[in-house]
């Protein structure tokens, strides 16, 4: 009972968050007049669209112009555009609620669609492979080592790894990205500079596979060095914490062996704060693959906020954000469940 | 207080990276404050993004000391400027200046480019010429160019000046008449014809700095070049202001170049106070902020305590990254703009944490004692709980610094930086759009990288410094 | 001094997705302390004693009845107006280590009730924190007022607490369990001390405590609470020599004597824990643990206080009918 | 015959002010199913002697020496992995200070008390879980406590599931420490009452360690009274409580708020020694009503008032026997 009105709770809450985070973006986009910009030109679009197809049955050009404007107002109309922008927020949220991101100004999906909604589920797998494999590496490596460190406190190695994961801290991922590239592409030629695939792209789906695996290798070692020292330093620190508490003293006294108290009475109860910061590090996560994507020009989502910046296509820019931050709150959701399952004492 | 902060410092000095962290961030600051002093307010669009104050340094070039590491001695770039001629021959109708400079060339590899650039010149009725004569360590002489000044303008009333707003340069090394007239020497003198359109393509440079050899190639020919410029006044009082002489390197400076031909060494001096000042508001503002509401909500609970709640948790699960780039693209690339949405999304971790401290704070019976005593909220809170959380909310402030700074540069990285204020991160991200990382332009990807990780780094070690006073248990652990 | 009409303190607690509960802390006091005496509030933890206390406090504000200090009602007060009688009444708290700041010496947090209330010039308030200081016998005053908290004994550290309610010269003082955490070789001393101030300062005394024997040596009267009401109330040679609620002879019972023989016997004990405030029945509150004979007024109906003898008051059934 | 004897035990800790001598040189003796009382003000070394029996002792011990013997033989010469397998739980139990603490936030308490017994091969998950519910019973709590978490129970309740779990393995010895400290009267009663039941019942012997002295009678067949890291006093309950011949304990007894007497209790002026420099001579000297010329300059040896019954007090030279 105590769970399921918690979760209720933090659901509604998250659901909140992405309708604030959405208002947010349409609400800047209305103030500075970007809105009008963009539904400007669908109009126009559409205007020109209709011309051609009118172009067909009306000769005369006089009569056609008259023909293009009243269809022109008509679809004025319709947008809502002339009436100012708040008075077509309801009607925005809900069109992206539904996904319904209308077109890309300049940028296509690989099949060669402008609808925005092509053009990033297109992209969502490629970034979806890349932040849950590194996220999945670097919490079990993060949480190996931290445990390990904490065993070894004040040992040289503790400090040293304790060190440079810090230090790791002050590192930017996609700057290291660069490096490797220039390294290990560059200067050894081991790994391909970026992309997915090869081109042409090796048949079989073996090798296809392969050659994605060999691709996907740099991005995701570099997002995984982004986040790995962090996790490390944190897990030492609350296994350090819990390895002080009493019942941690109390199950040595019944004699049990270390192992067991590690992985019982130490880890077990640390596990909920280190998903806390599990959830914290996630939005380092989302911001890291962005920036990973972009150097290793892996068309994922990210890179495509990239292009996009350069192609000044707001429509893209509105609606990766949207789906960031529903991918965002929906991994924060699931992080949620685990923290409950976990800790007995936030089910009441 | 005086006390603890005297006591904060003292084990911060006894770590080694307490240490290292300090001496890093004196020396951070004594740069920030030289750039600040010598650079120019408006360095980042009057001068950094102005192409023509780099024209004359070589593009992409790496740092000089390149050469030794190598045993291939690669030309250095070579510039003469004067406003004193080097000898004045009085004449009767005209008055001949000379302008000597000698060119020791000991590269391997001609100069990358040669040009002049001349400036101001005054004159009175007619233009004066100027004519720019090479000769070589093996004697011969080459007249390059010849510059004829712009005559009067009608209606133009002396004395005519001219090149005194903007210097006038020429690109002697793609100049047609250069060009020319090296071909017409190398007909000459080694009896070698190159037709324009070639000696265009190959360059005027290896010509003029080098002896063809029979495999049609040329050889360098080191020594001094004395490079003269003569310059014919029909009058008196004509004058002319300066002279540079420029032989360009294909190395540069201490930073090399980039693309642009910008001296990397000058932008990446600039970024230090600019990466203090987002790093240090930032995470000042945000601690102040993040404080506050983290012991209100704390302390006075109830309605208050739930909107600060909500709010935080709504800014906490907004994904930053993405927000920052949509805002800034909206908005447009504005430092200040970038600070405040860092701000407003980093003051809730701050808040939540301080909230669950404060609630600790109050589950002991100090404010409550302090209740019966009868004292005021605003006291409690500064005067007892506050002082609890102060080392913990220093600490908070140091580490979030470096990520306010990170936070930039990642920006700046995908296009959405200052332009008005260039950061490492913005001159990284030319270089990794200009393909940087695809030819192999160590210099001008690396520096600023490291220069962030520096920076970075710096106040990573602060915290570390201190975190047996912030967590004492782990002090105890060892 | 003070006087509580009837009060009741509920709490709010969520339970469930939708359901609150209400948890009767104090469910129906009425008492009176008379200036410059002792009433020793006596019960196990969750009696609702600790709320009651801070309840004259005024630290919380009762769900319904009133709070007299004099003659003042200080049960709807603002806390702007409360602040003459934030003077006039005092704490001594139970946790000597959570109750002071540690971030402060000895003299800072002496002074500091002097500051807030803004009294006397900065050299008046040395004095008068010296005073204090000997008060509560911290001697050399001027080697402990340079001291942090840290530097102290849980004894000492209490010290400076109750130099710090006395500061104020207050006339009314709560102390919570103000030598539970003290090692048993020094709370006699503490209260010794508080006794002896309450004598030279005639200062009324509200003394919570589980230890009915304290009581016995420290108070005037002895009000024994049981799940949110008093069950029974008198002077300490009625209620310790003649306890007649059942629950207070169990209470008794159960304090540890230094006597060789007693490991050959077990104690009478009250069995079981008490009830969950969250659910009271609505008979007698005891009722669940009494092993007394019981009758239906017991399940059906709350008992109410009743004087069985002079200046004694007991709730009990079984005790009423004793009595008649 | 004698279950366990402490020899000449001597625990320093390591601290930025320098060694703390909390336990130095204190010896002990216990028989079977005989419960012996440790006394002392905290600080007087009572918590470090019983980590050390169960040699979980802090990080920055220093000198950890001396003899403890349980059934003859020595376990301090024992390894750490036949310690923990041979003595831990198996022979020597404990149950600690502060109940609050002692139990595991994210395990049932049902589990934790079995765990020591899941240990052992020849014992399945059932058998094991069924011990842990009847001790639940024998404890006084109800079965249905198994599955509960640490958080739902009252401190009393947690006390009680703290004993069941000292006991599941039958061990010979119990080390009580403090566990009735954090707690009401009437609680207290209860656990006292149900400690003495057990040991009774199961004739297992027990170390009891508490600040209380009153509380001590009403288990302990012996007493010890620490001071300072040193037994000042030990004797039988009977001569412990009936003719105390240390200042110390004289004092300790009278500062107890008793029922029946009505002089108001006495208490002992002044605060416990620093232990890093313990005073030269009697540790008490400086607190002692009675101290006269020795006492600061000679340590008092335990002198032997009568059979089993020892005072280190220069006073109690002359009644030396």
């Amino acid at each position: 009972m105590g769970a399921a009105r918690l979760l209720a709770i933090k659901g509604v809450t998250l659901f909140g968050v992405l309708l604030v985070s959405l208002l947010l973006v349409i609400v800047v986009l209305g103030a500075t007049g970007v809105s009008d910009r963009m539904m400007g030109s669908i109009v126009n679009e559409e205007v020109r669209e209709l011309r051609q197809s009118l172009a067909i049955t009306i000769r005369d050009p006089i009569e056609l112009e008259r023909v293009v404007l009243a269809e022109r107002e008509q679809l004025v109309e319709f947008y809502g555009l002339d009436n100012p922008w708040y008075t077509r927020l309801p009607d925005m949220v809900w069109r992206i609620l539904r996904l319904d991101l209308g077109s890309a100004r300049t940028l296509k999906s690989f099949s060669g669609s402008t609808r925005v909604s092509d053009i990033v589920l297109e992209r969502l797998p490629n970034t979806v492979i890349l932040v849950t494999t590194a996220l999945a590496i670097s919490s079990v490596l993060g949480l190996y080592i931290g445990v390990k460190l904490a065993t070894r406190v004040g040992t040289t190695l503790d400090r040293g790894v304790s060190y440079i994961s810090a230090a790791s801290y002050a590192l930017p991922s996609w700057w290291v990205g660069i490096i490797f590239i220039m390294i290990l592409s560059f200067q050894f030629h081991i790994f391909p500079f970026g992309g997915i695939t090869s081109a042409p792209v090796p048949s079989g789906f073996l090798n296809r596979t392969f050659d994605i695996m060999w691709h996907a290798t740099l991005p995701i070692i570099t997002l995984t060095l982004a986040s790995v020292g962090s996790w490390a330093y944190v897990v030492r620190t609350m296994v350090l914490n819990t390895a002080q508490e009493d019942f941690v003293t109390v199950a040595r006294a019944k004699g049990l062996p270390e192992n067991k108290i590690m992985n019982r009475h130490i880890i077990r109860v640390a596990a909920p704060p280190i998903v806390t910061n599990l959830v914290l590090g996630l939005t380092a996560s989302f911001g890291g693959a962005i920036l990973t994507e972009t150097v290793f020009n892996w068309p994922g989502m990210g890179r495509l906020y990239y292009d996009a910046i350069f192609a000044l296509d707001e429509n893209v820019i509105v609606a990766l954000t949207f789906i960031f931050t529903l991918l965002y709150v929906g991994a924060r959701f699931i992080l949620e469940v685990l923290y409950i399952l976990l800790d007995p004492r936030v089910r009441y | 207080m005086e006390e603890r902060t005297r006591n904060l410092f003292k084990e911060l000095l006894s770590s080694g990276s307490g240490k290292v962290g300090i001496a890093f961030i004196i020396a951070l600051i004594i740069i920030s404050l030289g750039v600040i002093i010598i650079y120019p307010p408006d360095f980042g669009l009057k001068y950094w993004s102005n192409p023509v104050l780099w024209a004359d340094n070589p593009r992409a070039a790496p740092p000089a000391w390149t050469n030794l590491f190598s045993s291939y001695n690669q030309a250095e770039t070579v510039i003469f400027e004067t406003n004193i001629p080097t000898e004045r021959i009085p004449g009767v109708s005209i008055t001949k200046v000379l302008y000597t400079f000698n060119l020791n060339h000991k590269a391997d590899e001609p100069p990358s480019f040669i040009s002049m650039t001349v400036g101001n010149i005054k004159y009175n009725n007619r233009p004066p010429v100027l004519i720019v004569n090479i000769e070589r360590p093996d004697g011969n002489k080459i007249e390059l160019y010849r510059l004829i000044v712009p005559g009067p303008l009608p209606n133009e009333v002396t004395p005519f000046a001219r090149f005194s707003e903007t210097p006038f340069r020429i690109q002697l090394s793609g100049n047609h008449e250069v060009v020319s007239a090296v071909s017409n020497f190398l007909k000459q003198e080694f009896d070698v014809s190159i037709s324009n359109q070639d000696l265009l393509l190959s360059g005027v440079d290896i010509a003029v700095f080098g002896t063809p050899q029979d495999d049609g190639k040329f050889d360098v020919l080191m020594g001094v070049y004395k490079i003269q410029v003569d310059a014919f006044l029909y009058n008196e009082d004509d004058s002319i202001g300066s002279v540079k002489f420029v032989a360009g390197g294909s190395v540069h400076g201490f930073m090399g170049t980039d693309t642009l031909g910008r001296d990397l060494s000058i932008g990446l001096l600039f970024g230090f106070p600019v990466a203090l000042f987002i790093g240090l508001v930032a995470s000042s503002i945000t601690t102040v902020i993040g404080t506050s509401l983290g012991i209100i909500s704390g302390y006075i609970g109830g309605k208050t305590d739930t909107s600060i709640q909500r709010a935080a948790d709504i800014f906490t699960n907004i994904p930053l990254l993405p927000i920052l780039i949509f805002l800034s693209f909206i908005v447009g690339p504005n430092l200040f703009i970038i600070i405040l949405i860092l701000i407003i999304f980093s003051w809730p971790g701050l808040t939540i944490l301080i909230r669950s401290m404060v609630l600790q704070i109050r589950s002991g019976q100090l404010v409550e004692s302090s209740i019966t005593l009868g004292a005021s909220r605003l006291r409690i809170m500064l005067r007892h709980i506050f002082p609890q959380t102060a080392p913990f909310v220093f600490a908070q402030m140091i580490f979030f610094t470096p990520s306010a700074i990170l936070a930039e540069a990642a920006l700046s990285f995908l296009g959405l930086g200052d332009p008005s204020l260039p950061t490492w991160g913005q001159i990284l991200e030319y270089g990794f759009r200009n393909g940087g990382i695809y030819v192999g332009y160590w210099w001008w990807i690396l520096p600023p990288g490291i220069l962030i990780v520096i920076t970075a780094m710096t106040f990573v070690l602060i915290a570390l410094g201190m975190e047996p006073i912030i967590n004492p248990r782990l002090k105890r652990g060892h | 001094m003070i006087r509580l009409e009837d009060v009741k303190m509920y709490f709010q607690s969520r339970k469930g997705l939708f359901k609150t509960v209400e948890i009767k802390a104090i469910d129906g006091v009425s008492v009176e302390i008379d200036k410059g005496k002792t009433l020793a509030l006596v019960g196990e933890s969750g009696s609702g004693k600790t709320t009651l206390g801070r309840l004259t406090l005024r630290l919380l504000k009762p769900t319904a009845g009133h709070v007299f200090f004099e003659d003042l009602n200080i049960t709807d007060l603002e806390e702007v107006h409360l602040k003459s009688f934030r003077r006039r009444a005092q704490a001594i708290f139970q946790d000597p280590y959570s109750s002071i700041d540690p971030f402060m010496n000895v003299h800072q947090i002496v002074e500091e009730p002097l500051i807030i209330h803004r009294i006397g010039k900065k050299k008046e308030r040395n004095e008068m924190v010296h005073k204090a200081l000997e008060d509560v016998r911290l001697t050399p005053t001027q080697e402990f007022s340079n001291k942090y908290p840290h530097m102290l004994s849980g004894g000492q550290r209490q010290r400076v607490g109750i130099a710090r309610a006395l500061i104020l010269k207050p006339e009314y003082i709560v102390t919570d369990e103000p030598v539970s955490m003290i090692d048993a070789s020094s709370r006699a001393e503490i209260l010794h001390l508080m006794k002896n101030l309450q004598d030279k300062y005639r200062i009324t005394v509200l003394y919570i405590t589980h230890d009915i024997a304290t009581a016995k040596y420290f108070a005037d009267r002895i009000a024994v609470m049981y799940n949110g009401r008093i069950v029974e109330i008198g002077p300490p040679e009625k209620v310790v020599k003649e306890p007649i609620h059942p629950y207070t002879i169990k209470l008794l019972a159960a304090v540890p004597e230094p006597d060789p023989s007693n490991r050959f016997k077990e104690r009478g004990v009250v069995e079981g824990e008490p009830p969950n405030p969250a659910d009271i029945q609505w008979g007698c509150r005891f009722e669940s643990r009494c092993q007394l004979q019981k009758e239906d007024n017991c399940k059906s109906k709350q008992p109410t206080l009743v004087q069985i003898k002079p200046e004694h008051y007991v709730a009990c059934f079984l005790k009423d009918k004793d009595k008649s | 015959m004698k279950l366990l004897e402490v020899k000449n035990l001597k625990l320093y800790y390591q601290s930025t002010r320098g060694t703390v001598k909390a336990v130095d040189g204190i010896s002990l003796d216990l028989a079977k199913s005989e419960a012996l009382g440790i006394v002392g003000e905290s600080g007087s070394g009572k918590t470090s002697l019983s980590l050390a029996l169960m040699r979980v002792l802090p990080s920055n011990i220093d000198t950890n020496e001396g003899k403890v013997i349980l059934d003859g033989k020595d376990i301090t010469q024992l390894s750490e992995e036949e310690f923990r397998k041979e003595i831990r739980w198996n022979t020597i139990s404990m149950v600690f200070q502060g109940a609050m603490n002692s139990l595991n936030p994210v395990l049932k308490v049902g589990h934790q008390i079995a765990e020591p017994m899941l240990l052992e091969k020849t014992v399945n998950k059932k058998e094991a879980y069924k011990k842990s519910e009847d001790l639940l019973e024998m404890v006084g709590l109800p079965k249905e406590i198994f599955n509960r978490y640490a958080h739902e129970l009252s401190g009393g309740m947690k006390q009680r599931v703290m004993i069941a779990s000292a006991l599941i393995l039958n061990p010979k010895l119990v080390i009580l420490d403090e566990p009735t400290s954090a707690l009401d009267v009437s609680i207290q009663a209860q656990i006292m009452n149900l400690l003495k039941r057990f040991k009774k019942e199961l004739d297992i012997s027990m170390i009891f360690i508490t600040h209380d002295i009153a509380l001590s009678s009403d288990l302990c067949d012996k007493l010890a009274v620490l001071y300072a890291g040193e037994i000042i006093e030990k004797g039988t309950a009977e001569q412990m409580f009936g003719k105390p011949k240390h200042p110390y304990t004289q004092l300790l007894l009278a500062s107890i708020p008793g029922l029946k007497q009505d002089a108001s209790p006495k208490f002992i002026p002044g605060a416990p020694p620093d232990l890093t420099s313990p005073p030269t001579g009697c540790r008490f000297h400086a607190r002692c009503p009675y101290r006269f010329d020795p006492c600061d300059k000679k340590p008092p040896p335990a002198f032997k008032i009568e059979k089993d019954h020892l005072s280190r007090c220069w006073l109690n030279e002359g009644d030396k026997k």
